[in-house]
Parts: structure tokens; C-alpha cells; sequence
């Protein structure tokens, strides 16, 4: 099996992709020649050229605009938002049209494109450029939500969401695009709907998303020395959640915490937890635990955006809650 | 300079009566409370429409407005299945999902009406975006009014058309309000075809009253966009007859002189007194072609009224495809997620209980 | 008492703030001589006139940026967005600049503004003028969030606002603007973060926001009939949130269910039902039910909008649910 | 015509070269790992904030961007301030919680550098609404760069200060590109200022790298401003030596022979030139000031270095006034919600167990 990055991971899920099907476009800005602010789409522009990589003006609202112009018209359309904080520019045109437009015309068009952002703190980026606001995309009916955290992951969810007829937000982390996994050669799609078992546990699941999975992992080595046997389930896909999983999980622990990266309040956990306290009402054993990052928005300086951002400790310390 | 041959001048007066009718009658409906909702009427600016996409072909395409019913049948679209759906119906064009701001018809190229302000224009500019890519020659007209061009998303469409050299026609029906608020309340110029030039392309003004002035203008730069030359702000200067919908009486805002000087300038009669004038038809054609207009819209009206509303669980479908989400059986914590798929039943008696 | 609708006693609330404090200037489209797209703000421009009461070009982003220059410079804008589906092209300024600009710049200014938007479905409005949004601001901090029901409460909060410093989102609900209830004579102000207990009851303890207060009081009134006492609670304020109140009401009750007209997931429900399953989690008797906007875009028609937005039926159907 | 006095020559002149040392100590600290995050560096352009700042009074106000060193050191900024916050230290502007892309100064007038492109602009025009509304006399001066005029609320701003004639400067720094992406990629016109129209403003042009023609045509603007006679749109035209930031070499999208052009024509070495040959100063004033400058930069890094970081329990401060958020301890179901006043304890031992 070879090793390979996050970031080599959706390269190379956009280059394949690209070459197969060639209605599908990039737009979004700095993709070209620069190679992505993140370094994500270097090369691709020098391979396919203008007329499939292509950079924008610095507009939001219109290129997820004219992405979904392309999507109805036929094309299959890339759109890369360069953080996840700037789709507040592009509210309008994401869910007052493209997660709406099927619905409202009676199914008589399909917006068929994707939309990749980046999420995440840990890079003293400050409270503009390291939010995770993929929980007002799941508040809104109208996309399917993609949140994947290793290179197979992402590589098989991208591929899998550019085949896919329905508009899918697809969010990346930053600080996981130099992250390595290991991926088999050849191609792998992966269902939407599929949450998967990252490390199996008897006492306590923690069920994490993106970068939040290594941290789990990390803790759950942690706990390990220290007794505490942890199962990380990780959804993949927001929209469809795999809530099958989740609970069978549930009922073999009974305790439970959940790690997003998102805010903590009406966020991804809010959800999860309501849910899993619903379906799994008599099997819980604890009141299950939320972490996410604090209720204030992102500080630059170092040791305060570590305090705030979900950290392995944080998780440790949850775990040790609910276990109690 | 494209002059329209006698046949297309006829289908012209033709679809702008059709228009009026069709307004005509949902304001009578709508009086009546045969409908809900609310509706923008397009009565006035007819020959905007029109004029405009008799300039396209049936490839091309068009993005529409909250004010949105001129703009679709001047484009083909069907008026049984518009009115059905401005009722609220099952066998409207959007299943009665959309109402009178929602109405599509992908087949003909109409990308939506929208009720979202400047909502259809990042759209349009990305079907003229298509048209370039793949050289299909479509043009894409996008229509919208003035106070719409105060929106951000009209700049950022436009910056990109100019910038790509898209074929898209950007047509502002300049009506002299947004709502309640005059043009001149709204932006510091009065002809808003000069932010054309900040765009690096064409800005031109028609008569909007004029179904032929709109038509030749409209015709030139649908002729420059399929040439590979990018696209135009046509301005069109129009008033709309009615308030700013059905039930806003218009008044508060504007002078009776006003409206009516306006309404001296009704493009029907204009185009009657033109084709009459031409010889183009005779007194008694226009008298039938009026006869059959009327005939056709009572014939969608009665067509509209006979049709069932939807089933309420008819709600859940069109998200995505071949899905239905969760309807009301699953309220509560289980309520009604999109998410849906592969949801669990957790209690019951398989499984651990609670210790 | 005086009876006054919600419109009226929104329209006396800004009258009376206006006329107090020369430094609030209302901005917003059409609310100016036309009196506002629902007719709440009728008279305050003849009143006051252009300086005060100002209509604005269609830039819903640009008059909220707008608002928060002329709260940091001094001013106390009130800020109007007509349909609260229309914030979704204002997220950039109110989330990403009016939330973040104390934080962000250290507390050196504070963005003493209030956006007050209308929500609600059940006006044949379809899928762009009919969304509840308000779990947005929930999720990302940074404002004060008022969701009030009647006109006591619309008036004496929205005083309370616009009087507060700290920037606040005021939510109307286009169906309540002429329900009517008594107001005493006089100025009264409420405090953020006072839930009210709209109805004392025994068995189910419902939590309703905005209209949905009127819908659980008419859904109590027909259970009480048979034989289950309902409570109901409205919280008023989101943020800050009187778990408090809600917490003693569930202590009582052991069975809750919550109805907000925003969409179930990542909404209001989710978030308010997993702090109750922590807070309380030895004293729930049954699951926590969750009443919302289905997770579809709303209708058009009204046999559709209906079944999609929550009634009294479903109000009635999980109180049910959760007394069995 | 605006023409400095020596004093403010001088003043200009130093203001330029406490930028362009300020910015090099930002690299170097940078480079050395000193700091966190990244740094959009202003060296090239320094005319342009020294020249608008210059036209501007204290009780003025300024918008500034990612890119905002120069506006803030321009308008008066505390460099020792400015460097602690960049090096995230709780003697910071911002108490080490915005960085470089946040600094503020209230007691300025320095509404904050920004993070979102654009983002800046709809505030400087409410800021202008409030000097008009109030007739405080105040201007306001929004900086930008040519990217960020394709930006939907660039417009909607423009737009709504050329309806109201407000006091407000908009200047747009050319430097040719957005981030990767030159002008001639991004929009079809060459001269930014050509939007002024579109708005009813006045547009106009100045030499970016020329701090006296800068400050000339700013100053002309401001007292437009000032008399009430509205915005201007004003153009600079100049070039960033950097890449977009600390660490963007800058050599994928630009040659080394466009750098080298726009470096022969530095507004440092041009400025020392004029007051040179206008015997403004002498070459050992200049010399002196020189010296004096990286001696005022040098005692701010060092202030900076030995100021402590943030305790990192501070950042759950200033969300609200008065009002500390929930911190880690809360961290699970109850975990740091803004929401947290009136949070009940619901466990324990009073009150009815679970049945
Ligand atoms: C984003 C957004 N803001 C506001 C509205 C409310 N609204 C509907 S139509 C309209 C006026 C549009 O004016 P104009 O563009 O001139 O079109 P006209 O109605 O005159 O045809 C407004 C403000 C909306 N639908 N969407
Ligand atoms: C809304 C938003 N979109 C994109 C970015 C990323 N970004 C930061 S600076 C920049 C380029 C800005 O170009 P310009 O306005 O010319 O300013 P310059 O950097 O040249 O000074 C971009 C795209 C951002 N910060 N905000
Ligand atoms: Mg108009
Ligand atoms: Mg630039």
C-alpha cells in the first residue's frame, strides 16, 4: 500500500476525476497556476488547462452561482471556497438557490456539483479564516455533507461525491492535508451514508469527525494505558448520517462523546446527541459529552486558540466524564 | 439592424396580449382568494419580455425574477401549467412547490423564476459560462429590474461575464422602483446602463415600451454574444401598472398623473397601431388574435382551477433524487431529518438494556 | 389593559425608542414611506423622517455592514432585513464582522446594533420567504438572540434591545404580527435570559418559540381535556438561554418536547434537548421529542406548507408521544 | 492643489520608512519562526497609505485590510502595539486575539484591518452615514485592494455612498494582482476608477509609488468630502515587492523583470530624491530620520518579544461586555455556550430522581 497525504489524497481524486469526465469544471480562486491556497490543486492547471481550471475573481456568491449555472446546464462543476469562514458570503447563492433549486422547480433540475471548502483552527489563522461552519449547511436542507478525515477517505468520498447527481458540500481540513494514511493503488469510491469504525472499544464511543478523528485516536491511546477501552466512530457524511452505526456503537458502551470541531452550540453534536438520546434512550449509561470549540470566536494568539479549538486533552477529559 | 418579418411581429403582439391576460386573470383570481401567496404582475412591461427573448432561439436560455410570468411566456412556456402552479396545483409546473416565484421549465431553457433579488444572475452568467466551454452557441439572457442592480451579486456576475467574454444578454427592466423606493432613492445615476462600461462591456437603452425597439437592440446583442463578442446591459426603461404586487395598491409611493402617463404609453396598443399601420394585419385580426389570447388563458384558468392540489406527503419528494424524507410520522427527535438514511431503531428488545 | 397586536406594539416599541435617544437610526428597504413590507413600521418615517428612518437600496449584506459602521462610530442602528431568508446574503457582515468585532479587536468597540428580521412559513411564501434561520446565529457566537411570541414580550425585548449594547438579533414572525394580547400602559423592558412560563402544567413540559407559543397553548388547552397538563415554556431569548427555567419545568415533568419552526436538525431543538438530556439527565421519563420545520424546503402550496411547517396537530401528536 | 508643507514632507517621508522597516521586521521574525500565522506584507506600497492618511485628521476614519501594516502605521498606529499583536502578545492592539489581519485602533479611528476581502467597506460607508447624519465633519478613508473591487459589497457600498453623497474616500491600491491572480484575470478594465461613474461619484487616478501625488489627490478628495460634495473612487496604481504573504515567494504568476520595474520606481528612494532636491532636508536628516526609524522598530520587537503571551483562559473574554464565556472545564453537554448565563445545575441531590 502506498502512504500519501490528505492533500495528495484530493489531488489526486480531482486529477482522475477531471480526466475522466469532461464536463466536470474547476472554478474557484487561486486554483490555477498558484495551485490552491492550500496547495491542493497544484498541477492541475498546467494539465488541463483554462477551460477545466479555472480562476476566479474574488466573488463568492457569484462562483457558487455560476457553479450552479454550470450544474443545471449540464456540466458537473468543482467550486473551491478557500475557507470555510467566506461561504457566509455565499449563503445566498448555496441555500436560497442551489440546496433549493431541485425542490422548488418540482425536480425538474439537479444541481450536480460540488463544493469543497476548508475548515479548522490550529493555524493562528484568527476568528475570519478558521471556522468549521459546516453545521449551518446541515441545519438547511438541500446538500449532502461530506466531513472526511484520512487520505482513503477522502480520496473515495470526493470521487464518490463528483459521481454523484446531488449537490454535496465537501469540507477539508487544513491542518489534515499533510496527514498521511495509507491507500491502496487503483480506485475506491465510498457510499455517502457510511460511517466508519475507526478503532473499536468497549467503554466508551466517541464519535469524531475530520481532524477531530486523530485527536480521538490519539486519546484513545491515551485511555488505553489508563483502562479505558474507547470505539472512534467516524460519520464520513453528515447528510446522510449513519445513525445505524452510531447507535449500535451506543448500545454496546452506553456512553458517549462527541468531538466536532464546529461550535458547540446548535452544531453537529447538538444533533448527534439529540439523536442518539432519543434512539438510545434506555441504553445510556451517562449524559453524553460535547466538544467542540468554546462559544467565542478564534483567537489568533497561540495559546488561546489552543485553549478554545478541541484539543486531545479535551477529549481525554470528556471521555473521563462520561466513563465516570 | 434586425427588423422582425411580419410572422414574428404577430407572435410578438400576440405574446404580449397573452401576457396581460394571463396578469389580468391572476389578479381577478387572486381577488377573489382563489389563490394564496402572492404575486408580482409584469402588466406594462410586456414588451421587455418579449422584445427580449424574440431576439432567442429555443436552445437559449433565460433566468427570470420574482416578476416572473411575462418573462416565461414570452419564452414559450406553457400558461395552463404556469397558472396551475400560481394556484397552487399539482399539475403546475413545479408540482406546486414553487408558486408564482418558483416557475421553471428546464425544457425551454427557463432557469427559474427567483425570489431572491439578483438570485437568477450568478446562474445565468454560469449558463453563458457553460455556452463558452463547450461552444454549444446558446446565449443566455438574464432579466432583472433596477433595484436589483444594487445588489452584489449583479457586480459580481457582471465582472465575470465581461471578464470571460460569456454570451449573456443582462437585460435590466429599469421600471423606476424597487418596491416602494424611486430610482433616484436608490442609486445616484439614472441610466444604469452606464455601469456597463465598469464591466468592459456594451451598455445600450432601449424604449421599453417598444416591443420593436427592445427587439432590435435585444437582437444585437444576442447577435454580438453568439459572435464570441460578450455580453451586453441592455436597459430597458418600463413602469409596471399594478403596486409592487397583488394586494399593494401602488400609492403610497407614486402620483396618479405619473401612471397614467405611463399607461399613454402602453406598448400593446402601440404595436396594434403599428401592425395596423404597416398592414402587417387588419383591424379584425388583432380582434381575433385578442378573441384567442383571452380563450386560451380562460382555458388555463379553468384547466388550473379543476386540478387537484397535492397530497400533503407529496412535500417530501424533490430534495434529492429518489428520496423521500421523513414526514410528520417521524416528528420528534426523529423528526423529519433529510439526513434520514440509515436512521435506527435502537430500543426495544434486542440489545443491552440500561443498567 | 390595552389589547395591541404584535405589529403594533413592535411599531410602538421603535416609536417610543426613537423618540427617546436621537442616536438610533433605522436603516432597511421600504420602511421609509411605504411603512415596511409588513406594515410594522407605518408612520415612524413621518414621523421622524429620512435621518432616522431611512430606506436603503436592495444590499442586504451592504446595509448591515452599514449598521455595524454606525454602531461602532456612535450611532444605535436598527437594522431591518425584510425575510429572514434574506440574511442569508448578509452572513458575511453579521457573522464574520458584527459578531467577531468586539472579540476580534480586543474589546476596543462594541457593534451596538439590532437586526430585526421576520421568520415563519404559513403565508404560501415557498421555499425563499418562508425559513425560521435563526439557529445560524445560535451556532456561530457573537450575538444576543430574541425570539419573543406576544406583544408583551415583542415590545418589552425589543426596548430592552435596542437599549442594550451588546448587538442583538430580533426575530418577528410574520404570522404573529397580528395575533393580539394585553400590554399594561406604560414602558416596561424585559431582561434577556428570562424564560416565561407561558402555561403551569404536570405532565409534558413543552418548550416553543415565536408562533409555536400560541400553537402548544391552543395544543395544551385540547390535551388538557384529556387529562394530560401541559406546560409551556418560552424561552424568549436564545441567547442567553434560561436553562434555568427550563430545567425546573422538566424537573417537574420528566417529559419534554420542544417546538421551534426552524428545521429539526442542528436547530433550536437540538441544541436545547441535548442540554436538557445532560442537565436532567436522571429525571427524563421518555425521550426528548423534537417538533420543527420538516427537513425540506417549504412548499408553496398550502396543503404542502402545512404538513411541512408544525401545527397544532403535531404539537398535540408528540405530547403524546412523550406522556405514553 | 494640495502641496505639503516641509513638516509634513518630512512626516510622510518617515511614515514610509517606518512601514518598510516595520514590515521587514515582520519577515524576519517571521522567518525565524518568532510568529504565528501568516503576515500580508505592505513593502512597495507604502505612498499609498502615507499619501491618503496624510489628507486625514485624527478624528477621521480609516477601514483597512489583510494587508494593513501601512493604513495603521499611516493613521498613527503605535508600532510597538501594532508588533505585540502580530506576535500575538497580550500587550496587543487586540490583547493578542486578532493579529495581523485584525489590528485596531478605536482611539484612531482605525475601524480594524480585515480578513475578508471587502469586508471593510459597507462599515466605512456606515461610518460615513454617521458623519453625515450627525455633520461631525468626519471623512472616512476605506482601503482596498483591486481584487476586491469584483467583491459584491464593494459595490453595494459605492453604490449606497454615491446615493447619499457621503464623506467617504475610497481608495483602491492597484497592485495588479489578488493574490495569484493579475487584473487582466480577474476584470475587464484596466482602470479601476471607471466604476466611479456607475455610482455618481467622482473617479480618479494617482501614481501609487508617488506619495506627493497620492497625498495631492487624496487631499482633493477628502475635501470634496468635506464640503458635503460626496465620495470619490480614487485609483492608486503600485505594486507589492512580496508575495501575498510571508512565505508566497511570489514567483509563480509574475516575472522577476515586472518586480524589478516596479522596485526602480520604490516611493522611499523617489520621496528622499524630492526632498533632497527641494532642500527639504538634507542627506544627513535623512540619514538621521533612518536611524531613528529602525531605532523606533527595533525597541518595539523587543517590547513586543518581552511581552507575555495571553493566559489562555483570556479568550473567553470580550465576546459580550461583562460577560466571560463558558471555558474548557465546561466542556461536554454544557460546554462553552455563549449561552451560558442562566445554566441550571439539574442533577444533585434535591428534586424527583428519574423513575
Ligand atoms: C435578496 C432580496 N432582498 C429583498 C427582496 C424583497 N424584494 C422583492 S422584489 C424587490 C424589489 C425589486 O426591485 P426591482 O429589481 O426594481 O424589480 P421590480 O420589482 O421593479 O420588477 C424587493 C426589495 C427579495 N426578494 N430578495
Ligand atoms: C471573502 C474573501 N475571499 C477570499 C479571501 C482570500 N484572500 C485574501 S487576500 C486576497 C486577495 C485580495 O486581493 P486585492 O484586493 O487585490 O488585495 P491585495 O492582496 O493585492 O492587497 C484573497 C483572495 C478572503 N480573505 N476573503
Ligand atoms: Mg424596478
Ligand atoms: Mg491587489
Amino acid at each position: 500500500m502506498r502512504t500519501i497525504t490528505c492533500r495528495q489524497a484530493v489531488n489526486e481524486a480531482l486529477r482522475e476525476e477531471l480526466a475522466r469526465d469532461s464536463r466536470i469544471v474547476m472554478i474557484g480562486e487561486d486554483i490555477g497556476p498558484y495551485g490552491g491556497n492550500f496547495k491542493v490543486t497544484e498541477g492541475l492547471w498546467r494539465e488541463f488547462g483554462d477551460a477545466r481550471v479555472l480562476d476566479t475573481p474574488i466573488s463568492e456568491n457569484g462562483i457558487c452561482g455560476v457553479g450552479l449555472g454550470l450544474a443545471i446546464t449540464g456540466m458537473r462543476p468543482i467550486v473551491e471556497v478557500m475557507f470555510s469562514d467566506f461561504t457566509a458570503n455565499a449563503m445566498d447563492q448555496l441555500v436560497n438557490q442551489a440546496a433549493k433549486i431541485r425542490y422548488m422547480s418540482g425536480g425538474q433540475v439537479t444541481p450536480t456539483m460540488v463544493v469543497r471548502t476548508v475548515i479548522g483552527g490550529g493555524r493562528s489563522s484568527a476568528a475570519q479564516h478558521s471556522q468549521s461552519l459546516h453545521a449551518w449547511f446541515m441545519h438547511v436542507p438541500g446538500f449532502k455533507i461530506a466531513i472526511p478525515s484520512t487520505p482513503y477517505d477522502l480520496k473515495g468520498l470526493l470521487k464518490a461525491a463528483v459521481r454523484m447527481d446531488d449537490p454535496v458540500m465537501f469540507f477539508e481540513h487544513k491542518m489534515a492535508y499533510n496527514m498521511q494514511g495509507e491507500v491502496p493503488d487503483g480506485e475506491w469510491l465510498i457510499d455517502f451514508g457510511k460511517a466508519d469504525v475507526k478503532r473499536a472499544g468497549d467503554d466508551v464511543t466517541v464519535v469524531a469527525t475530520s481532524l477531530m478523528v486523530y485527536r480521538a485516536l490519539a486519546a484513545a491511546e491515551k485511555l488505553e494505558s489508563e483502562g479505558i477501552s474507547v470505539e472512534v466512530v467516524d460519520p464520513r457524511t453528515l447528510i446522510p448520517l449513519d445513525m445505524d452505526t452510531i447507535a449500535a456503537s451506543v448500545r454496546k458502551t452506553g456512553r458517549v462523546v462527541i468531538v466536532d470541531e464546529g461550535h458547540v452550540t446548535c452544531g453537529v453534536g447538538a444533533e448527534i446527541a439529540a439523536r442518539i438520546a432519543y434512539d438510545c434512550f434506555d441504553y445510556l449509561d451517562a449524559p453524553i459529552e460535547r466538544v467542540g470549540t468554546l462559544d467565542v470566536p478564534i483567537p489568533f494568539s497561540p495559546p488561546m486558540e489552543n485553549y478554545v479549538v478541541p484539543s486531545e486533552d479535551d477529549i481525554v477529559f470528556a471521555v473521563k466524564k462520561a466513563a465516570r | 439592424m434586425a427588423v422582425p418579418d411580419n410572422k414574428l411581429q404577430i407572435e410578438m403582439l400576440r405574446k404580449m396580449m397573452l401576457i396581460r391576460a394571463f396578469e389580468e386573470k391572476i389578479k381577478y383570481l387572486f381577488t377573489r382568494g382563489a389563490m394564496a401567496g402572492f404575486s408580482h404582475l409584469y402588466d406594462g412591461q410586456e414588451a421587455v419580455a418579449v422584445g427580449g427573448c424574440a431576439a432567442l432561439t429555443r436552445d437559449d436560455y433565460i433566468t427570470s425574477t420574482h416578476r416572473g410570468h411575462g418573462h416565461c411566456i414570452a419564452k414559450g412556456g406553457d400558461v395552463a401549467k404556469m397558472m396551475a402552479e400560481v394556484l397552487g396545483r399539482r399539475t403546475g409546473y413545479c408540482k406546486g412547490k414553487g408558486g408564482s416565484m418558483h416557475i421553471f421549465d428546464a425544457s425551454l431553457g427557463i432557469l427559474g423564476a427567483n425570489g431572491i433579488v439578483a438570485g437568477g444572475l450568478p446562474m445565468g452568467t454560469g449558463a453563458g459560462l457553460k455556452a463558452k466551454l463547450t461552444g454549444s452557441g446558446q446565449v443566455t439572457m438574464c432579466f432583472f429590474g433596477d433595484g436589483t442592480t444594487n445588489q452584489g451579486t449583479f457586480h459580481e456576475s457582471l465582472n465575470m461575464a465581461g471578464l470571460w467574454r460569456l454570451p449573456v444578454v443582462y437585460v435590466c427592466e429599469n421600471n423606476g422602483y424597487g418596491i416602494s423606493v424611486s430610482q433616484a432613492r436608490h442609486q445616484a445615476i439614472r441610466d444604469v446602463a452606464v455601469r456597463a462600461e465598469g464591466y468592459g462591456m456594451v451598455g445600450a437603452i432601449a424604449d421599453g415600451n417598444d416591443v420593436l425597439d427592445v427587439y432590435e437592440k435585444a437582437s444585437a446583442a444576442v447577435e454580438r454574444a453568439r459572435r464570441g463578442e460578450g455580453p451586453t446591459l441592455l436597459e430597458c426603461k418600463t413602469y409596471r401598472y399594478g403596486g409592487h404586487h397583488v394586494g399593494d395598491p401602488g400609492t403610497l409611493y407614486r402620483s396618479n398623473e405619473e401612471v397614467a402617463a405611463w399607461r399613454a404609453k402602453d406598448p400593446i396598443p402601440r404595436m396594434i397601431a403599428h401592425v395596423l399601420d404597416s398592414g402587417v394585419m387588419t383591424r379584425a385580426e388583432v380582434d381575433t388574435l385578442k378573441a384567442e389570447v383571452d380563450a386560451e388563458i380562460e382555458a388555463a384558468a379553468a384547466y388550473s382551477l379543476e386540478s387537484p392540489l397535492p397530497e400533503p406527503e407529496e412535500a417530501l419528494d424533490d430534495l434529492f433524487i429518489g428520496f423521500r424524507a421523513t414526514g410528520r410520522e417521524g416528528r420528534g427527535a426523529r423528526g423529519g431529518c433529510a439526513a434520514g438514511a440509515g436512521r435506527a431503531e435502537c430500543g426495544g428488545a434486542e440489545g443491552r438494556p440500561r443498567a
